[in-house]
């Protein structure tokens, strides 16, 4: 139940499948999603309400084929270079869109959650999004009124990130929530990476409790939502955010980047120190 | 920079202070980050502190101190009166009608208050890729009162939209860094020009031929109190 | 904001309404109950997942023209015995049913909070509910399913019981959450009573909070669970349970009664006394 | 009353007893009030402690240490590895499949598993009116296993249900006061007698024509550890 994290990104993960990061702003498995870089995934379908740093260097590593998304860019700072590089020129490879709207993308986990092919939703109307994505009608039996239907996400595999574990493997995490436990439920496979393994899980305010037998594996990392933060255990390193705007507006420097604190690391501890390492040499 | 008579203040802060102006201490409003945030927390810090501020991370009721840098900053949750998660968020709240204003930004707005905010150019082969429309196309139909908050130029108040992600039906109000356009027979039209701005500056600076009100206004300047709030807000979002 | 339970009543519940006391055995909105019957009001159509006792108090009074429900039993006991002289023998009148799953309730309130006009649910699939209730089908516009949609539930009035508020009128409830947020949330007017006044809501575990600007009035009402409980404050009044199961059975016992303990007190207060006065004369 | 050799045992008793014996240490079982919580509560307590208990007031994982006297008893919540809302129990957990076995009752069954415990009697005008399906519909097609505990006899096993409430499709065991029924080639056969019970007083008590499997099994009593646990749980259900 508690495995390192290679060995559940290997075990879980294969080409080819869609698989969503999920943490809204906050607890983003960006330490998972490098796993999936040094593993050299590929042509994965990625889903994320708001793709960000994490999804711009797989995107850019080329990992992916397919982006479903409502909300791509570097929070407070601007573009993701890497998407639009990859939208704009097909660089590394092209990257198909399926855009949704965020009242969309969380309808769609949801339902996928609920075991339901489809959710339901006052929206998609009007504009040029419905023409642009996958969206259906259903009408109300009662009203005759027409409502937006999203086709369910059910990922192949669904990774988010987590503030502790029990030993059995029993997960907590809390304050902002976002869409995890619907990622984690709606999933046919699921990583859950942690701060901290306790020995018991204190209940909490705003906790949302994921018992250990909705989850494939969850694994220990120490800092692993960084540059987003962990409530209770580290604060956003807005710093990053904006650093990473000129590292990833040009090709070379973010595949040297990727290379240094990325492929030439071989788990979260060798990412952080190289990073420490950096920002000590400048 | 313009001044008050004793102290100069930017564009963004009298945008900041024209749209805080508009809220008031019962409204329930839907916040994004940056202008948006800095209106909304300014308003709760002047006169309505008791506007609720909801960020769509599912911060109900969030009273930050330090304006947050994104909209799930930690400090939303520790401060809001309630926490819930975004599919709820987007479910039982803001299509729930219970959110009288939003904001939106966007990088075009047309004259019926539309906006786009997914991409430059042909959707397919976009000229640049916008990070797409996130809450606003259900913010845009779900609120009573949209608030458009967007710098003016030809190049961002356009003629025609390169793509609609909102619609405009309940823009309410445009803050400008140059003034206040509000629909009046079906179209935006400038009511109000900030101090140092003139109409010619903002219809240079529209991409339509904008109507004009027959009854102009000038701005009030944002006040003393109102700078003084604003800039403690600023300063520690900073810190 | 905070007011009198016996002017929230008058001022938001008429005759005629639609309204719903819920509560999923915890929490249960009695005292609020015993008001509606207090005040005489009629013709209502009362929707609760769960009727029991107090479902049975109303219904045995009259106070009822039809209910909407998916359960109504004296739980762990057995009948409720003025439910089923209203069903089978129109006593004290008609009672119209309207009858649904559990999983169809949860989701005709989940969808009234979300002002969705229907709920969609794997469910009333087989079996004679089907025909005997109000439900329609929707078809999946990507996978060609059909699903179940029951109408959403949006009451006149909403009535729930909470363990705190504080003086501004936001609401804190804990433990058991049953579908009480979905009904505040789903209704036209609301009414919470609490436990307690709090001067500030402290975050709770399994907390579950509605600010005051989604209610219409609280009302401070200690003991207003009884026979339910409230966590934290006092346990479920297991014996008074068993106790209904005698006093229910008769018309002219349960009008007795009802006149003792409810007609002939004037509040909560009075009625917890009025029920000590008894235990101490037998 | 039987004994198993040295201790005295109830039909009850039994019943739960040989419905705890079908849970495992991985099964996560949806429990009903009654026998069904026995039953549960029984095989965490012997063979299967790591058996997670789900109740429909939204507790998974309840570890409570009295017997609960309803659904939605205190100590369920306080022990609980997460308590959940009502619609997400049946949303997210029933309907999403997560729920291996679920316990159901009921005043009739028939010979193919469906239930009736809506009305005995015209649905119009009936006889008598039962509680109602609950949460019953959607367990009885939303889990993998159902069990049905019930006590036999010509009123409750019927030839045709006044009502069907539920369906038997996924109806694996029903354990009665006089022995097991499993589905074979279609309907409920008895496959299994307690001891001091009969094959005939099994189809004596059954108002269909009860089929009879080629071979028949005693159940094993309840052994001394069995019984042990099981009033332990009684006697703090009463305390």
């Amino acid at each position: 139940m508690i495995v390192p994290l290679r060995d559940a990104v290997s075990e879980l993960v294969r080409d080819g499948d869609v698989v969503a990061l999920e943490g809204f702003t906050h607890l983003i498995p960006s330490a998972a999603g490098h796993e999936l870089v040094r593993q050299g995934r590929k042509d994965l379908t990625l889903i994320r309400m708001t793709p960000d740093v994490i999804y711009d260097q797989l995107i850019g590593m080329g990992c992916a084929r397919k982006l479903v998304f409502s909300w791509g860019g570097n929070p407070g700072v601007g573009s993701l270079h890497r998407l639009r590089d990859a939208v704009e020129n097909g660089w590394p490879r092209p990257l198909e869109l399926e855009e949704h709207s965020h009242a969309g993308m969380a309808a769609a986990y949801a339902a996928g959650a609920a075991n339901l092919p489809f959710g339901v939703l006052r929206g998609y109307r009007g504009g040029d999004l419905p023409s642009r994505t996958r969206v259906g009608v259903v009408v109300c039996p009662f009203t005759g009124e027409a409502l937006a239907a999203v086709p369910a996400h059910r990922p192949d595999v669904g990774i988010v990130h987590a503030q502790q574990a029990d030993r059995h493997g029993n997960v907590q995490l809390w304050g902002i929530a976002g869409v995890q436990k619907e990622t984690v439920l709606a999933s046919k496979r699921s990583i859950v990476t942690v701060e901290e393994i306790v020995d018991e899980l204190e209940p909490r305010p705003n906790g949302v409790v994921l018992p250990s037998w909705t989850i494939s594996a969850v694994a220990h990392v120490r800092g692993g939502a960084h540059p987003s933060y962990a409530a209770g255990y580290y604060d956003r390193d807005n710093e990053f955010y904006v650093a990473w705007d000129p590292v990833s507006r040009d090709r070379g420097t973010f595949l040297a980047w990727m290379k240094r604190h990325v492929l030439d690391t071989a788990d979260v501890e060798e990412y952080r120190a190289s990073l420490a390492e950096e920002a000590t040499a400048a | 920079m313009t001044t008050n008579g004793d102290r100069p203040y930017t564009a963004d802060e009298m945008m900041a202070v024209e749209a805080a102006r508009r809220l008031d201490d019962t409204t329930v409003c839907f916040v994004g980050i940056g202008l948006p945030s800095l209106a909304a927390n300014l308003a709760r810090r002047t006169h309505a502190p008791g506007c609720t501020l909801i960020y769509e991370s599912g911060t109900i009721g969030a009273k930050p101190v330090r304006l947050p840098l994104s909209i799930g900053d930690g400090e939303l949750a520790e401060t809001a009166d309630a926490v819930v998660s975004v599919p709820e968020m987007f479910a039982y709240w803001l299509q729930g009608r219970r959110i009288d204003v939003g904001f939106l930004g966007a990088a075009q707005i047309d004259r019926y208050g539309n906006l786009n905010s997914t991409v430059i150019g042909d959707y397919e082969h976009p000229t640049v890729r916008l990070p797409g429309g996130g809450g606003a196309p259900e913010i845009a139909l779900g609120v009573d009162d949209v608030f458009v908050m967007l710098r003016q130029s030809p190049r961002t108040f356009v003629e025609q939209l390169d793509f609609t992600t909102s619609l405009g039906d309940n823009v309410r109000v445009v803050v400008t860094d140059l003034g206040i356009l509000e629909p009046r027979h079906g179209e935006l039209t400038l009511v109000a020009v900030h101090p140092g701005s003139t109409v010619e500056q903002a219809r240079a600076a529209t991409g339509w031929d904008l109507q004009v009100a027959d009854e102009m206004r000038e701005t009030v300047p944002p006040t003393d109190e109102e700078l003084a709030a604003l800039r403690a807000l600023e300063t520690k979002g900073r810190s």
